[in-house]
């Protein structure tokens, strides 16, 4: 096990050090500086221009920047933002926290609910349940996420009024406290649903499918054999044995998630990290994409591991 | 009926505009940010600002006058303003704010004040700028971007402006005192109740960061945000029906136009830009895209500043079979599909309607047998392409002219980084110099007009559509910037308030 | 005696959409009590359909079960779900060949045990269970470690002991093992079968043995059922069937086994393969592949001499008129 | 090793695999599994052998170094005097030409995707036999019909899905007959198939092997089919051959205490014989480190304490039978 | 080779007929092709002409789902979006698939150490940030549709090498490749011959899921701006009908229906290939 992860951390380094890499050849390759943000769309001062390159250094040669951005990240410095001129860390820092909280609350609902209607689905397959829950859940999956959104806002928030349009918080009136809360989570209902009806196709069909697949497992058979109750037989040994599958798309889709609320985020007006890589693409401030990406590897490799970790928790089988 | 998040303590007046994204930084002169302009336009002042219309009205400056060799300006200061801290704002802070600007290559207005060779302060409240050269246009240009009166009091300690702790927390003149900045969400402002103007009458002013149009109108329409600058144009019918909302137009001297690359053979033919212009439906543009917000611009400077745009002498109006009889006029011969000219492309960047807008003029150039290919690229891949390597036939592109028509020498005169067409011609720069050399209007309109029959004359580019947008706002609401021609500054909302009723 | 398990006219048929599969047909079968009846058979021949239909296992949607199966005096075919899950391993247990897969791989094997033990004793204390587990372990050469593994840390040879453990927790009154040591080598298998011999005269259990090899039975087993395509062909004591085999059908498979130490005789094989069983067939169902088939043979069906003991013998060989 | 007379020469050849376990952290020694331990064995042209032994012994194993699927961590082969490691590596076509191998599961010998015709056509081409497609074609038709397998054209036409499993075993080893090999290894060929269609499958692939003079090692666990098939056999335990000799020998007088219980344990369909099984206890051995001593030994019911120590050699007991037990003596 | 046309149907038809999804999705392709095929047959107008008639409603001035506010007819872009949509995904996905299966066959074949190296990439490249790093690509190089498609499929093989390299795993195993073996084939030949013809089918299920979500992301680059607009797809005019949800909702909405229902049309093709082609689905003896 320690050898496992201990190999696991190696190769999630490595995985880093890749993806930084591509990234940084990407968006250096590419057309375009921070400096063109810096100078406003009005003017094309080459003095100006200069003056700015050498500021932040964007006049060395690219291996110098890379490896001088390395040494840096190694210490835990992500540098700071051209555009914004304060520590990535901090820009990060602040909206991670509402990306994790949008991303995790609708993962978690999302894997119980789209489970519990797999779960009801196979237990009474061609029923219709079974139907209904897959009808929905194959037009869910096909609906852009962002239109899904725009859907939402206009029917909660413009014709039924009964939801905040965008953001985190009211803007207007200044909560703190327990009704800090509640405005956040009422502001969480639109985003956190547009995901979950996303997400929970996705739970549903792996949940039904291994609830059917191990349904049909020789074993099952031999505990019917007992005269063992079907319940039992259901709570104990089909559920443990079929939400394995459900523990890794968990992984997947969180990781998933995690980079694709951006449109979400967009949306929604949310304030989180999804939003910040899209501006940094488009101003190419380099420091902060830089910093996202290793936050967001980061952060995927991370899950995965813990995903695995579990998972072997959960399967005996798996030897590390 | 209102939605429960409107429900604010009825007492409180909080006004929420809806902000794009992130302010850059707060401090208002290191750099020309789109984002942070309204917001610092109410924290701080400028000598003096533009008005909705775009003209020049006094801020800190209450008047001022130009030496009768034009090279120097002097500025009288009004007397009451404070700085948000309690001091006095003086003379000094004003030679400080530019001298330091100066000093430093990488702050926006550095390269427009080499013109500046010193500023002296007879006294607390006079403010002379001695220039090596006359240009009148310098004092529409300290009222634009980056030209920020900064407490010298906070500022001067040694350390930069970039990293100066100031910068972050600012302290400044203005109607409004910065109060918090939550990045990615907004940024609040509270009056400052001392202000020279007298106090604002809004409790809160805030700045709600909402990326995405479509959800701006929705949150708008819902009473979730009270200002939305610049609708979109096809949200305008609905909105102008909506009886909680009052639009109002906002124009700016920022046509859309395509540039010719004269560097480039392909278009160095005058008859082929005169027949291009002519080719081009700008009226089918205005209304398909801009719902007729943007109006189809001819004149060569923006019709928006009337006393110096000619509008006798315009760009082509749009006749198809004139292009066409202007290229067999110049011996262009059509080939086998018909085209006289093929092989042209067109670069333009994504948004503000520019690739629909292309994709009209490419419909239109094929009906006159010139074959168009349009090129979309995102707006810094636009900007290299274009803008740094200057690797182009045509482009499209926008941007500010105004206030003074001194921005025509900045665009086209010789040699000038923003003159993308490389248009060179010692009669128009000529033309230019002696516009900016006079501080008599009338006689400025003059230069300024021949010199854009001149434009017309060579065609280095052609304008298509005017730049326009409504402003749209709870129409509970009065004396917003919109309102305040003449009056106030663009973004300013010192006096906005609830109707009383 | 004491008859066990008695099945009249039993049929078994797999219905689905396109087509039904005759899998048993017309069995009539007789169990004594202490009896050990090997069902032999090709693959495909419809055993260990007749197991699984004997412990309803087979879904109800999709399958059709008609005639009688009277065990210990109830009709399997007419029992409740109640009824059912009352009968089920407390007088009915059954070994399946698939071992490997038929516990489930995440759960300890002491868990399982455990809780199949207290499917009929839901107040049992963990002791309880245990001592009686570890009699059974022991019954089957394990070591009671066995208790806290997972399935696939034990080889196929101990997880094939273990369900046979299993099978013996609450004395059955008939065990059934379909294909139980098919998978084993013959050190193993001979091993378990000497436990499974020795067991039987300890616990006083009737067994049926589902297999395909002429051998097991031969060494484990007092009557044989012989049976192809879905029928009995010949149901009789092991010593007078494998002996003295009446139906050409038991004479082709027994000469397609040679012999361990005897004359190297030329083995035969019986030509063609087993007929296709969604169809009904008019005449004897091995007719087509039989070499002393008549006519009659393959128009009418043979009559069945039956005996009381339950022994048959299907072919009109043998049959009198119809 | 002198002698040239022999055909085939399997000249001390080991497989071992190394095991993975991470259980273990900072094991030191490398853990093996010795599928196959020093084995040697030698046959003559057109000699069958049969290889017996409980599963996971290593007969596959041994099986696929033969036939060179995989090669041994040591030792070496020979086929006619030359080293079939060199013969891969001087021409791989050659070799797969004079070895063939036919597996123990006939339906999964044939990728499904493809018709027999395709099937059959894949060696000719590969080894380029006979000229036009035609032909080929011609000669598959042939070799089909041959073995009974009639009509040839339609055979040809269908997928493996569509025949039965006799069918399909009878096609494989015809098809490793379409490339006239001298040397042909028989993995379990009928263990997968009902006894009823077993006989034809044997005869036929003797019957082949007579015809062309090859040499066929035969691997079952079934012993008394193995008898009835080979010449010789010998029997492994644990990746070693603990005993080897003329068939009939073997099973009537076996020396080895491993062959003798799984001689015994082999029931036969005569009730009347009397069992006399000789039981094994213990569990069964893993093939992981087995040694050092005899591997049978822990089970052994005539082990003592010498057993443990050392691994036995091979005693010569007349007429080619060996056996590897240093109980023999004692006898 | 004869082709025999009537009886690939015959067996076309019989496979499909397993499944229920299957043959929903199957239709539904076939339908999508014959719009693709028979576009300027199937639209009214040419949807590259920009009428006089400006946001005309459902059905006024002939125009059957209205037009936008470029004079556009909304039902001809539809009707020519079909193949935008349809190309992006077959190629993407075809480029996935292909790099999928040849990298993740070659490692679960070759295995030892080219599987541990391979594998270790495809891990590498599965933590990638997909959607953005799709966003950077396009964003920085040009959203021309072909880079869409090129950037689709090469960030998104993973998937498919996973599920290839597993089959391979599996089928080197597998009896007819050792036969394959034994015969003299080399290691190419057994790879393409063998492998990949057996092991394909995951990766074709997998690889209609692809197609659904690469239609719904070239939906998504459209939405921030980043679709190419020299060819009409539906994303685009989501993203252009925004600004009229409102008030002429049909610009937009029709699209997303049509996005929807290919959509489907993708997933139910991908289940029931599952289905169909997943042997452990089929009752396994018992209940
Ligand atoms: N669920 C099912 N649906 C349809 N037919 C089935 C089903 N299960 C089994 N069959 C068919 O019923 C027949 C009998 O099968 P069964 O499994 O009882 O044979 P068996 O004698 O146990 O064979 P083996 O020796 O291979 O285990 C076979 O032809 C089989 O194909
Ligand atoms: N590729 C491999 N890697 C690791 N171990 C292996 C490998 N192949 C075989 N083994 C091990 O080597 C031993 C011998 O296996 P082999 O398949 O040769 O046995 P066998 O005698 O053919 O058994 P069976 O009768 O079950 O077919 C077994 O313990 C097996 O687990
Ligand atoms: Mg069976
Ligand atoms: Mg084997």
């Amino acid at each position: 096990m320690k050898r496992y992860i201990g190999k696991r951390l190696l190769t999630g380094l490595l995985t880093i050090i890749i993806v930084f890499a591509i990234n940084f050849i990407i968006i250096r390759l590419a057309p375009g500086d921070p400096i063109k943000t810096l100078m406003g769309k009005e003017t094309d001062d080459p003095v100006l221009k200069a003056a700015l390159e050498h500021k932040y250094g964007l006049d060395k040669p690219l291996p110098t920047q890379f490896v001088m951005y390395l040494k840096t990240a190694l210490t835990g410095d992500l540098g700071t933002s051209i555009i914004y001129n304060r520590p990535v860390t901090d820009m990060i820092g602040e909206k991670l926290g509402a990306t994790i909280l949008l991303v995790l609350t609708a993962a978690i609902l999302s894997l119980f609910i789209g489970t519990l209607m797999g779960i009801m689905a196979a237990r009474r397959e061609g029923s219709f349940i079974d139907v209904a829950f897959s009808g929905i859940s194959y037009v869910l999956n096909s609906m852009p996420s962002f239109w899904l959104g725009l859907m939402l806002i206009i029917v909660f928030s413009s014709r039924l009024n009964l939801l905040p349009t965008y953001g985190m918080t009211n803007a207007r009136a200044n909560y703190t406290g327990m009704k800090y809360i509640l405005d956040v989570i009422v502001h969480m209902i639109l985003p956190v649903g547009t995901l979950l009806l996303i997400e929970i196709p996705i739970y549903f069909r792996i949940a039904k499918s291994s609830v059917l697949q191990v349904t049909n497992e020789d074993f099952i058979v031999t505990f019917r054999a007992t005269g063992m109750n079907e319940k039992k037989i259901f709570n104990k040994y089909i559920f443990r044995n079929a939400i394995l599958p459900t523990i890794t798309i968990f992984g997947i889709s969180l990781a998933y998630l995690i980079t694709g609320v951006a449109l979400i985020e967009i949306v929604f007006a949310w304030p989180g990290t999804g939003r910040l890589v899209l501006t940094a693409i488009t101003q190419r401030d380099y420091p902060t994409l830089m910093g996202i990406y290793l936050v967001m590897s980061v952060s995927i490799a991370v899950v995965m591991m813990i995903v695995d970790i579990v998972y072997a928790v959960f399967d005996p089988r798996i030897r590390y | 009926s209102e939605p429960a998040s409107a429900q604010a303590p009825a007492e409180e007046k909080v006004l929420i505009v809806r902000a794009i994204g992130d302010p850059m930084s707060f401090n208002p002169d290191t750099l020309p940010d789109d984002n942070n302009y309204p917001i610092v336009q109410n924290i701080f002042n400028r000598l003096v600002k533009l008005d909705t219309s775009k003209q020049i009205i006094p801020d800190l400056a209450s008047k001022w006058e130009v030496s009768e060799d034009g090279k120097d300006i002097t500025f009288y200061l009004r007397e009451d303003a404070k700085w948000h801290d309690g001091n006095k704002v003086t003379s000094k802070d004003i030679k400080y704010t530019f001298d330091t600007i100066k000093a430093n290559e990488t702050y926006y207005m550095s390269t427009r004040l080499g013109i500046v060779d010193s500023i002296e302060t007879p006294d607390d409240y006079t403010v002379v700028f001695k220039m090596n050269k006359a240009d009148v246009s310098f004092i529409a240009d300290l009222g634009w971007y980056g030209t920020f009166i900064l407490p010298e009091h906070l500022f001067n300690n040694g350390q930069k402006w970039e990293d100066n702790p100031a910068s972050k927390n600012p302290v400044g003149s203005g109607p409004f005192k910065f109060s918090e900045f939550k990045q990615g969400e907004s940024i609040t402002l509270v009056p400052n109740k001392d202000y020279h103007e007298g106090s604002p009458k809004l409790d809160k002013l805030i700045f709600s960061i909402i990326p995405d149009d479509a959800t701006a109108v929705q949150a708008l329409i819902n009473g979730d945000i009270d200002m939305f600058e610049n609708v979109p144009a096809g949200n305008v019918e609905e909105l102008k029906a909506d009886g909680n909302i009052r639009l109002a137009l906002n124009e700016y001297p920022s046509p859309m136009r395509i540039i010719f690359n004269l560097k480039d053979k392909a278009v160095q033919d005058v008859n082929l830009r005169k027949a291009i212009a002519t080719a081009i439906n700008k009226e089918e543009i205005s209304q398909k895209i801009y719902a007729g917000v943007q109006k189809p611009e001819y004149n060569m400077y923006p019709s928006l500043i009337k006393w110096a745009s000619n509008s006798e002498e315009t760009s082509p109006h749009f006749n198809i079979e004139e292009a066409k009889k202007i290229l067999e006029d110049a011996g262009y011969k059509k080939d086998a599909n018909g085209f006289y000219v093929t092989g042209l492309t067109l670069d333009v960047f994504e948004g503000s309607g520019y690739p629909e807008a292309a994709k009209l003029i490419e419909a239109t150039l094929a009906q006159a047998g010139i074959d168009i290919e349009v090129q979309v690229h995102e707006y810094n891949a636009w900007s290299e392409k274009v803008g740094t390597r200057r690797d182009f036939m045509l482009e499209m592109q926008g941007g500010f002219m105004g206030p003074d028509p001194a921005a025509l020498a900045k665009r086209f005169g010789t040699g000038q980084a923003s003159n993308y067409a490389d248009y060179s011609s010692a009669e128009f720069d000529a033309l230019c110099e002696q516009g900016a050399a006079t501080g008599d209007q009338a006689k400025r309109a003059e230069y300024y007009k021949k010199a854009q029959a001149l434009l017309v004359k060579d065609l280095p580019y052609v304008p298509i559509v005017t730049f326009a947008g409504y402003d749209a706002n709870r129409s509970d609401y009065i004396n917003l910037p919109i309102d305040g021609t003449g009056k106030w500054g663009w973004a300013e909302f010192t006096y906005t308030d609830l109707a009383a009723n | 005696m004491e008859r066990v398990l008695e099945l009249k006219d039993f049929n078994v048929t797999y219905v689905n959409k396109y087509k039904k599969v005759y899998a048993v047909k017309n069995a009539n079968l007789q169990i004594q009590k202490g009896d050990s009846l090997g069902i032999v058979g090709e693959s495909g021949s419809g055993k260990s359909t007749l197991a699984m239909a004997l412990l309803r296992l087979l879904p109800e949607k999709s399958t059709e079960i008609s005639g009688t199966a009277n065990f210990i005096g109830k009709d399997i075919t007419k029992l409740s779900k109640t009824e059912l899950q009352k009968m089920r391993w407390k007088e009915l247990a059954v070994v399946f060949q698939k071992s490997m897969n038929s516990l489930s791989p995440v759960h300890r094997i002491g868990t399982q045990i455990e809780d199949i033990y207290r499917v009929h004793h839901p107040d049992a204390s963990r002791e309880e269970i245990f001592k009686r587990i570890e009699y059974l372990l022991q019954l089957v050469n394990l070591s009671g470690r066995v208790y806290n593994l997972y399935p696939h840390e034990l080889s196929g040879g101990m997880l094939q002991r273990v369900s046979i453990a299993i099978s013996l927790m609450h004395n059955p009154k008939l065990l059934i093992l379909d294909e139980a040591t098919t998978a084993l080598d013959v050190v193993t298998q001979g091993q378990i079968l000497d436990e499974i011999l020795k067991m039987e005269k300890e616990l006083d259990m009737t067994r049926i043995m589902i297999t395909h090899d002429m051998s097991v039975v031969s060494t484990s087993c007092n009557k044989v059922a012989i049976m192809y395509a879905g029928e009995f062909m010949e149901i009789g004591y092991v010593k007078d069937v494998l002996k003295n085999p009446k139906h050409p059908y038991t004479k082709g498979l027994l000469s397609s086994f040679p012999s361990l130490k005897g004359e190297k005789s030329k083995l035969e094989a019986i030509d063609g393969f087993l007929p296709d069983l969604s169809k009904l067939y008019d005449g004897c169902i091995f007719a087509p592949r039989c070499q002393s088939a008549m006519d009659k043979c393959f128009k009418a069906k043979p009559r069945k001499l039956e005996t009381d003991e339950g022994f048959l013998l299907n072919c009109h060989l043998y049959g009198g008129e119809n | 090793m002198e002698n040239n007379k022999s055909y085939i020469k399997i000249d001390n050849v080991s497989m071992w695999y190394p095991v993975k376990s991470g259980i273990k952290l900072f094991a030191k020694e490398k853990q093996w599994v010795k599928a196959v331990d020093k084995v040697s064995l030698e046959m003559e042209e057109g000699e069958v052998l049969g290889v017996i032994g409980e599963s996971g012994c290593g007969k596959s194993t041994l099986g696929r170094i033969l036939a060179r699927l995989e090669n041994p961590t040591d030792g070496d082969v020979y086929i006619d005097n030359v080293s079939t490691g060199e013969l891969m590596k001087r021409n791989s076509k050659e070799f797969r030409r004079l070895v063939q191998i036919v597996f123990q599961n006939p339906y999964d010998s044939f990728t499904p995707r493809d018709t027999i015709e395709n099937i059959l056509m894949r060696p000719l081409k590969i080894h380029s036999i006979a000229g036009s497609d035609e032909e080929k074609r011609r000669i598959c038709i042939e070799t089909l019909e041959s073995g009974g397998l009639h009509p040839g054209e339609d055979i040809m036409k269908r997928y493996p899905h569509e025949l039965s499993g006799g069918q399909l075993q009878r096609i494989s080893i015809l098809r490793a007959m379409l490339l006239n090999p001298k040397f042909i290894i028989a993995d379990e060929p009928v263990s997968m198939l009902d006894v009823s269609v077993r006989a034809d499958i044997i005869n036929m692939l003797l019957n082949l092997s007579k015809e062309k003079n090859a040499a066929v090692v035969f691997i079952s666990h079934d012993i008394s089919l193995t008898r009835y098939i080979s010449d010789k056999i010998a029997v492994m335990y644990l990746g070693r051959i603990v005993e080897y000799g003329e068939s009939d020998e073997i099973i009537k007088n076996p020396k080895h205490p491993y062959t003798q219980a799984l001689i015994s344990n082999c029931g036969s369909i005569d009730p009347d014989e009397i069992m006399d099984r000789i039981s094994i206890v213990g569990e069964p051995p893993t093939p992981i480190n087995p040694g050092p001593g005899c591997y049978f030994a822990p089970r052994c019911f005539k082990a003592n304490k010498e057993c443990l120590i050392k691994y036995p050699a091979a005693y010569d007991l007349g007429n080619g039978h060996y056996a590897a037990c240093d109980r023999l003596n004692n006898e | 080779m004869k082709l025999d046309v009537k009886n690939i149907f015959k067996k076309i038809r019989e496979f499909i007929a397993k499944d229920i999804q299957l043959k929903c999705g199957f239709y539904g392709i076939i339908l999508l092709l014959l719009v693709v095929i028979f576009a300027s047959g199937l639209a009214s107008h040419n949807p590259y002409d920009f009428g006089p008639d400006i946001l005309n409603r459902i059905g006024q001035n002939g125009h059957l789902l209205g037009t936008n506010n470029m004079g556009q007819d909304i039902y001809s872009m539809i009707i020519y979006g079909t193949r935008t949509s349809l190309k992006v995904a077959v190629i993407s996905a075809l480029i996935s698939a292909a790099i999928g299966t040849l990298v993740g066959g070659i490692a679960g074949y070759f295995g030892k150490n080219v599987d541990q190296f391979v594998s270790e990439i495809i891990n590498i490249f599965m933590m990638l940030p997909t959607f953005f790093l799709i966003l950077l690509i396009i964003a920085l190089f040009g959203n021309s549709i072909v880079n869409v498609m090129i950037v689709i499929g090469l960030t998104t093989w993973p998937s498919n090498a996973k599920l290839m390299r597993a089959q391979a795993l599996s089928l080197r195993e597998r009896t007819f490749v050792k036969a394959g073996t034994a015969m003299g084939e080399s290691r190419l030949q057994i790879l393409f011959k063998y492998i990949i013809p057996n092991g394909i089918f995951p990766v074709i299920a997998n690889t209609t899921v692809g197609m659904s979500n690469a239609i719904l992301t070239e939906a998504g680059l459209s939405f921030l701006g980043l679709g190419d607009p020299n060819v009409i797809s539906w994303g685009q005019m989501i993203y252009s009908g925004k600004a009229y949800i409102t008030s002429a909702w049909w610009i937009s909405t029709f699209a997303g229906l049509a996005i929807v229902i290919t959509v489907i049309i993708f997933y139910l093709l991908g289940d029931g290939l599952n289905h169909v082609l997943n042997p452990k689905r089929i009752g396994r003896g018992g209940a």
